[in-house]
C-alpha cells in the first residue's frame, strides 16, 4: 500500500468521521432497548422539562433533561435512530434507482426519450418539495410508509438531473465510439463503459440523499403529519422544542445536534467514499 | 490486382451542425462527406490526408461505420455495410477497430488497461477464458512495447505516449483485418511520435494489416503510406500513390499544401514564395 | 548587434514542495531588438516557464533559485509587483498558440485590443482606436472596421491570430514572446502567419522569442536558436550552424526524428537511448554544481 | 435569440404549467377525508351535504371538474377557499409579496455571500483560504434551510436574544402600509424603523433560506472562476500588465457567472420551496405557512391555488434564468 501522502490522509479524515457517526447511528437503532435507560414513552409530570444532568435542578439518571411530558430525551433520541434510518435508507434507494435510471436514458438516448424525461422533471421541480411531500404524505395518510413514498417521488429528479448531465458528457467520449467499434451493443455501452464513470456521482447524491430523507422526515413530523403514533422521532421532539424554546432550551438542541451531525456525516461520508474510489483521485 | 477490401461509392455524409445549435430545438444539418469514390487494397496503408474541416475524421468513421452514410455505398470484403444495423455489423466489428487521436479521452479512466485490452477479447469471445485472455493481453501489450506490468495501471497513470500504445494494443489485440488510425501522432512530440510510427510500420508488415492513417502533416504520411487520399471540403482532391503524389503532385491545393511545409533546413525564399 | 533588450542570465526554476526536478537549469538566453531568437524544444522541456519567466508570471507552485531576467537592462527580480506589472506591460507583448481560447469570448475586439493602450500606455481612447485600427490594416484584414466591432466566435481562427499578432504590436513593445502561434493552425494559414510575424517584426524592429517544438519553423523564421532539454539550454548558435553542423548529440537526434515529406527514409528515426543516457549524465552533472548554488538561492527574493 | 428558439421555450413552459395543474388536481382529489364533510357541521343533513357537494362542482366527473377549474384557473380564479371562505385568488396574492420579500432578501444575501467567497477563493487560489471557503461551503450545502433556521432560532432567538423568532413584524406597531410589500413600502416611505423592525424579523428566515444558496453559489463560481482564471486570455491580460485581481473582476468574472447561472436558477427555484417550512419555523405570515394550513385543513381549491402560484414563479424563475444566459453570452444573441 503506497505511504499514505499528507493529502491522502487528510481526505480520507472525512470519510471517517461520517463513517464513525453513521455507524453509531446504527447501534443505536440496533441496540435501542438495551442503551436507553428510561423507557421512551413513559410520561411522569413530576419530572417536566427537566435540565440536563450537568445543569442545576437535574434529575440523575436523565442525562439530557426530560419534555414537558416528563419523558427521557436521551431515551427518545435513541429510539428516533430507528424511523430515521428507516427513511434514509429506503427513500434514498428508491430515488436513487428510478432517477438514476431514467437520468441515464435521458442522457445516453438524447431525443425524445430525453424531452419527455426532462419534461417530466421540470413539472416535478415545479413544486416546492416540501409542500409537495405534505400534499403526498396528507393523501397517503401519515404513516411512514407514505414519508418513504413522499421523498422517492420527489427526490428522483436530483438524481435524474446530475446523472443525465454526466451521461450527456460521457457519449461524447471516444471510449464509448471505441466500445460501439469493438461491436458492443447500446445497453451493454450504458452499463459497462457511462455508469462506472456515472457512479461516484451516483455515491455522493446517494449519501446527501440520506442527509435530506432525514430532514424531510424531521419536517414532516414537524407539521405533525409524520407517523401517527407518538414513537418518537427528532422531528417531532424538534416540533415540541420549538415551542418551549425559551424555557427549556434544550429540547430542541439535542434532537437538533443529532440532526445536524447526521446530516453533515451523510454529506462528507459520500465525498470521502467518492475520492476514495475514485482511481482518478487516488 | 487483389479484391479490395474496401470500395467507396458516392459516399455522402451530413451531420447535425452543434455549432449553430439554438438553445431549443433541432440543429441544421450540413453535408460534410459530399461524394467520394475510392477503393482501399487489400494490405495496403492508405495516408487520408487534408486540414481542419476537410471531412477526413468523418470519412474514417464512416468507414468503420460509427456514422450511418446519407448516400453513396461501403463495401467492405465484397459486403454492403452501408446501412446494416448495428446487430449485423457485430460479427464484422472484430475486423473493423479504430486508435483514436485524444489519448485522455479514449480510454475509459475507471477501468484499468488490462480490462480495456481484454474486453473486447472476451466480448468477441477470442479468448476462451481467463488465462487465455490474460495472456493475449500480455502478448498485445509486448507488441507495442509496454511491460505485461502495464495491465493493472490506470489511464491516468500513463504519458501520452503510452496511452496511445495502449490504443494500438487495444486495437490489434483482435487480430482485425484493417485498422483506422486516426490522427494518432498530431497529439505527441517529435520524439514519441517516432517511436509510434515505428511501431505501427512494423506491426503493420507483422500483422498483414490494411491501414488506414488520418493525419494533416503530409511528412509523416510520406514516411508509412503507400498511398495517399488528399482532402478538402469534403472531396477528394487527389488520390495517388504515395512517391508519385510527393514527386509530381497534380492538384494545385496539394502543391500548396507541400510548399506551405516548412522542411528543417535554411531556405531564405520559402517566406516570400507565395 | 546592439545591447540585447531581453537578457536571461542563468536562470534557475524549481518546484516549490517536494521532488528535485528542476524545471528550468540556469538557462540564459539574450535577444537584441530586431534579432528572432528561437526556443526549441519538446514539451515538458521548459519552454513555456521561460515565457512565464519573462513577463513574470511565475505559476505560485513555483520558485526562482537563481538567475535574473532583465528587460532594457532592470532585473525583473528586483521590482515589487507593481513596478514588475508596469514593465512588463509597456515593454512586452505576447502572441499567444490557440486563437480559439487567447480572445475574451465575451467581449469585442475593440475592448481588448485598446485597454492596454488607454490604462497601462495611458493613450487617449481616440489614439488607442486609431492606433488599433491601423494595425488591424497592417495585419492585412480586410474590414478592419467591423473586426474591431465583432465578437471572437465571428471570426475565423487565421483572422483571430491576426487580431491577436496586431493586438500584440500596438502597444509597440520593444520585446515580443511568440509562444507556439502557428501550432493550432493549419499548415497553409501557418505559412501565411510566419509571413506577417516576420515583416511585422522586421518593420516594428522589435526583439523576438519564438518558442516552437517545429525545427522547420525554426529554420523558416528564426536567426539564432536555443535548443532546450529538460531545462538546459544544451545548444545555443546562429541558425545555419544549428542546421549544417549541429553541435550537441541531442540536437542531431531531434534533427533525424523530424518528418521531412522530402528525405522519408532517413526522417522519423527514434531518438537513439545511449543519447538519452548521455543527456541524463549531463542533468545530473550541472545539478550537483548546484550544491553550492542552492545556499546562495536562500536569500533570493521568488 | 431567433424567435423560434423563444416560441418553443414558451411552449414548453406553457407545457409544464399544464402538467403541474394536472398532478394538483389529480393528487389532491385522491386525498382521502371528504373535505365538505369537514366544513359543515356534523348534523348536517346529507341533502345538505349533496347542495354543497354541487356548489363546489364536486358532483361532476373528474375530468369535466378539471376542464372547469381550469376555465376558472385562466381567468386568473381559482375558486372560494373552503376554510377560509374567501376568494382564492385574495388570499393568495394577499400572502404572496411576504414570500417575495423573504425570497429575494435571501437571494440578495446568497448572491453577496456566495459571490464574495467565490471570488475571495479564486483570487488566492490553493491558499488557507480557499480551504476555508471549501469548509464553508461544505457545510452550508449538506446542511438545509430547515436546520439553518432551527440553529438561528437557538443561537439569535434565545442565547443571544437580538433577533425576533417569530412573525413578520412586531403586532404592537402600527402600519401605515397599503400594499403588502411592507418592506419595500417602508423604505419608499422613509419610516427605516418600521423597516429596521421588519429586517429584524425577516433576516434569520431569509439567512436560513440563504446559506445553501450561498454555498451553491461560491462553489460554482470558484470553480468557473478557476477555469477561467487558466484560460490563454486571463495570460494574455496578465502579460499586459493587469493585476490578478484585475484579471479576476475585469476579464474572468463575466465568462464566469454564464456557467453557473443555470445552477444558480435552479438552486433558487429551492429556496423558494424552502420557503413553505422556514416561514413555518419563524410563524411568518407568508404564501409557504398559508399552504401548510391548507393542506392540514385539505383546503383544496386553496391547495391549488398555491400550488399553481409556486408553479407560476417557479416557471418564471427559470425563463429569466434563460433569458439572462443568452444576454451574457454573446455568441447565443446572435442566434
Amino acid at each position: 500500500m503506497v505511504e499514505p501522502r499528507p493529502l491522502h490522509r487528510r481526505r480520507s479524515i472525512r470519510l471517517w468521521l461520517g463513517a464513525a457517526w453513521i455507524a453509531l447511528l446504527f447501534f443505536a437503532a440496533v441496540f435501542a432497548g438495551a442503551l436507553s435507560p428510561h423507557d421512551r414513552l413513559a410520561q411522569d409530570l413530576m419530572l417536566q422539562t427537566l435540565p440536563p444532568a450537568w445543569l442545576p435542578g437535574a434529575e440523575p439518571g436523565y442525562y439530557l433533561g426530560t419534555d414537558s411530558l416528563g419523558r427521557d430525551i436521551l431515551s427518545r433520541i435513541i429510539y428516533a435512530t430507528r424511523p430515521a434510518l428507516i427513511v434514509a435508507i429506503v427513500a434514498s434507494t428508491a430515488a436513487c434507482l428510478f432517477g438514476s435510471l431514467l437520468g441515464l436514458v435521458a442522457g445516453f438516448f438524447g431525443g425524445w426519450a430525453d424531452r419527455i424525461i426532462s419534461r417530466l422533471v421540470d413539472i416535478w421541480m415545479a413544486f416546492p418539495p416540501v409542500l409537495l411531500s405534505i400534499l403526498l404524505v396528507a393523501v397517503l395518510g401519515p404513516a411512514l410508509s407514505s414519508v418513504i413514498i413522499a421523498i422517492a417521488v420527489i427526490d428522483w429528479t436530483r438524481f435524474c438531473r446530475v446523472v443525465r448531465a454526466e451521461a450527456m458528457q460521457q457519449r461524447r467520449m471516444d471510449y464509448v465510439d471505441s466500445a460501439k467499434v469493438a461491436g458492443y451493443g447500446t445497453l451493454r455501452i450504458m452499463a459497462r463503459e457511462v455508469l462506472p464513470n456515472v457512479l461516484p456521482a451516483i455515491v455522493v447524491l446517494f449519501s446527501l440523499e440520506m442527509g435530506i430523507a432525514v430532514i424531510v422526515e424531521a419536517i414532516l413530523s414537524f407539521v405533525n403529519l409524520s407517523i401517527s403514533t407518538d414513537d418518537p422521532t427528532w422531528g417531532s421532539m424538534i416540533a415540541e422544542g420549538r415551542g418551549i424554546v425559551h424555557q427549556a432550551w434544550w429540547v430542541l438542541v439535542f434532537p437538533l445536534t443529532c440532526l445536524f451531525l447526521t446530516v453533515l456525516a451523510f454529506s462528507q461520508f459520500g465525498e470521502g467514499l467518492k475520492e476514495r474510489f475514485d482511481p482518478v483521485m487516488r | 490486382m487483389t479484391e479490395p477490401l474496401f470500395r467507396i461509392d458516392n459516399l455522402r455524409l451530413s451531420l447535425p451542425d452543434m455549432t449553430r445549435k439554438p438553445l431549443f430545438g433541432p440543429a441544421p444539418r450540413i453535408e460534410i462527406l459530399k461524394g467520394l469514390t475510392f477503393d482501399i487494397a487489400a494490405g495496403s496503408t492508405i495516408g487520408i490526408v487534408g486540414e481542419s474541416g476537410s471531412g477526413k475524421s468523418t470519412l474514417g468513421r464512416a468507414l468503420v461505420r460509427l456514422y450511418e452514410p446519407t448516400g453513396g455505398a461501403i463495401g467492405f470484403d465484397g459486403q454492403d455495410i452501408t446501412h446494416l444495423s448495428d446487430a449485423a455489423l457485430r460479427p464484422l466489428r472484430r475486423d473493423l477497430q479504430v486508435i483514436f487521436q485524444d489519448p485522455f479521452s479514449s480510454l475509459n479512466p475507471r477501468k484499468s488497461v488490462g480490462a480495456i485490452i481484454a474486453a473486447p477479447l472476451l466480448f468477441h469471445r477470442v479468448a476462451t477464458s481467463g488465462a487465455d485472455s490474460r495472456a493475449r493481453v500480455a502478448a498485445a501489450l509486448g507488441a507495442v512495447g509496454l511491460p505485461r506490468a502495464f495491465a493493472s495501471r490506470y489511464p491516468h497513470e500513463l504519458s501520452g505516449g503510452q496511452r496511445q500504445r495502449v490504443g494500438i494494443a487495444r486495437a490489434i489485440a483482435l487480430s482485425p483485418r484493417f485498422v483506422l488510425a486516426d490522427e494518432i501522432v498530431s497529439g505527441l512530440d517529435v520524439s514519441s511520435q517516432a517511436q509510434i510510427l515505428d511501431l505501427l510500420a512494423r506491426l503493420k508488415d507483422e500483422l498483414k494489416l490494411t491501414l488506414a492513417f488520418i493525419s494533416h502533416d503530409l511528412s509523416v504520411v510520406r514516411r508509412l503510406c503507400n498511398r495517399v487520399i488528399v482532402m478538402r471540403g469534403g472531396e477528394i482532391v487527389e488520390n495517388r500513390d504515395t512517391a508519385a503524389l510527393f514527386d509530381a503532385p497534380e492538384h494545385p491545393y496539394t502543391r500548396q499544401l507541400l510548399a506551405a511545409i516548412p522542411l528543417p533546413e535554411i531556405d531564405p525564399g520559402w517566406l516570400e514564395a507565395g | 548587434m546592439s545591447a540585447p533588450f531581453l537578457k536571461i542570465d542563468r536562470l534557475s526554476v524549481r518546484l516549490r514542495r517536494g521532488g528535485e526536478g528542476r524545471l528550468l537549469r540556469q538557462a540564459s538566453i539574450a535577444v537584441a531588438p530586431g534579432e528572432v531568437h528561437g526556443l526549441v524544444g519538446e514539451s515538458g522541456a521548459g519552454k513555456s516557464m521561460i515565457g512565464r519567466a519573462i513577463f513574470g508570471i511565475l505559476p505560485r507552485a513555483v520558485e526562482v533559485i537563481e538567475g535574473a531576467v532583465r528587460l532594457g537592462g532592470t532585473d525583473l527580480f528586483t521590482l515589487s509587483d507593481r513596478e514588475r506589472r508596469r514593465l512588463v506591460g509597456v515593454n512586452a507583448a505576447l502572441i499567444p498558440q490557440d486563437p480559439l481560447t487567447a480572445l475574451n469570448p465575451s467581449k469585442r475586439i475593440e475592448a481588448q485590443m485598446t485597454d492596454r493602450l488607454t490604462r497601462i500606455l495611458g493613450l487617449s481612447a481616440a489614439e488607442a482606436k486609431a492606433r488599433a485600427l491601423g494595425l488591424l490594416e497592417e495585419v492585412q484584414i480586410r474590414e478592419p472596421a467591423r473586426v474591431f466591432r465583432s465578437y471572437p466566435h465571428e471570426l475565423s481562427g487565421g483572422m483571430r491570430q491576426r487580431v491577436l499578432i496586431a493586438s500584440a504590436f500596438a502597444a509597440e513593445p520593444r520585446l515580443i514572446v511568440a509562444d507556439e502561434p502557428t501550432t493550432a493552425l493549419d499548415v497553409t494559414v501557418q505559412k501565411q502567419i510566419l509571413k506577417l510575424i516576420a515583416e511585422m517584426q522586421r518593420r516594428h524592429g522589435t526583439a523576438l522569442l519564438f518558442v516552437t517544438h517545429n525545427l522547420g519553423v525554426v529554420a523558416k523564421i528564426c536567426q539564432r536558436v536555443s535548443v532546450l532539454y529538460a531545462g538546459k539550454i544544451v545548444e545555443q548558435t546562429d541558425v545555419a550552424t544549428l542546421f549544417n553542423a549541429p553541435a550537441h548529440a541531442y540536437t542531431r537526434a531531434l534533427m533525424a526524428a523530424t518528418p521531412r515529406y522530402d528525405r522519408p527514409e532517413e526522417s522519423l528515426a527514434p531518438v537513439r537511448p545511449e543519447v538519452i543516457e548521455a543527456l541524463s549524465q549531463e542533468i545530473a552533472q550541472t545539478d550537483n554544481i548546484w550544491a553550492e548554488a542552492r545556499l546562495a538561492a536562500a536569500g533570493r527574493r521568488a | 435569440m431567433r424567435l423560434s428558439a423563444l416560441i418553443i421555450r414558451l411552449i414548453s413552459l406553457v407545457v409544464t404549467f399544464f402538467g403541474v395543474a394536472v398532478v394538483v388536481f389529480v393528487l389532491v382529489r385522491v386525498a382521502p377525508g371528504d373535505p365538505i364533510a369537514m366544513m359543515i357541521g356534523p348534523g348536517a343533513s346529507p341533502q345538505d351535504i349533496a347542495d354543497l357537494r354541487a356548489l363546489y362542482g364536486l358532483d361532476k366527473s373528474i375530468p369535466l371538474q378539471f376542464l372547469i377549474w381550469l376555465g376558472h384557473v385562466v381567468r386568473g380564479d381559482f375558486g372560494t377557499s373552503i376554510s377560509l371562505r374567501e376568494s382564492v385568488t385574495e388570499v393568495v396574492f394577499g400572502r404572496l409579496p411576504a414570500t417575495l420579500e423573504l425570497a429575494f432578501l435571501a437571494l440578495a444575501i446568497a448572491v453577496v455571500i456566495g459571490g464574495f467567497m467565490a471570488i475571495l477563493a479564486a483570487r488566492w487560489r490553493g491558499t488557507a483560504t480557499e480551504a476555508g471557503v471549501d469548509l464553508f461551503n461544505g457545510i452550508a450545502l449538506s446542511v438545509p434551510d430547515f436546520l439553518w433556521g432551527l440553529t438561528f432560532i437557538l443561537l439569535f432567538g434565545v442565547a443571544i436574544p437580538i433577533f425576533d423568532i417569530s412573525g413578520r413584524v412586531t403586532p404592537t406597531l402600527e402600519l401605515p402600509f397599503v400594499t403588502n410589500f411592507f418592506l419595500i413600502e417602508s423604505i419608499v416611505r422613509l419610516r427605516f424603523d418600521l423597516t429596521l423592525d421588519l429586517l429584524g424579523h425577516m433576516l434569520m428566515p431569509a439567512m436560513a433560506l440563504a446559506l445553501p444558496l450561498a454555498a451553491v453559489i461560491s462553489q460554482i463560481l470558484k470553480t468557473s472562476l478557476k477555469e477561467v482564471m487558466h484560460q490563454d486570455y486571463a495570460l494574455i491580460a496578465r502579460t499586459k500588465g493587469f493585476s490578478e485581481t484585475y484579471v479576476l473582476l475585469h476579464e474572468a468574472l463575466r465568462n464566469a457567472v454564464t456557467p453557473s447561472l443555470t445552477v444558480i436558477g435552479v438552486q433558487f427555484t429551492f429556496l423558494i420551496g424552502g420557503t413553505v417550512i422556514v416561514e413555518r419555523l419563524f410563524s411568518y405570515e407568508g404564501l409557504g405557512n398559508l399552504a401548510i394550513d391548507a393542506v392540514i385543513n385539505r383546503d383544496l381549491p386553496l391547495i391549488q391555488g398555491i400550488v399553481l402560484l409556486f408553479a407560476v414563479i417557479f416557471v418564471g424563475v427559470n425563463l429569466a434564468v434563460d433569458l439572462c444566459y443568452v444576454a451574457l453570452n454573446p455568441k447565443l444573441r446572435h442566434g
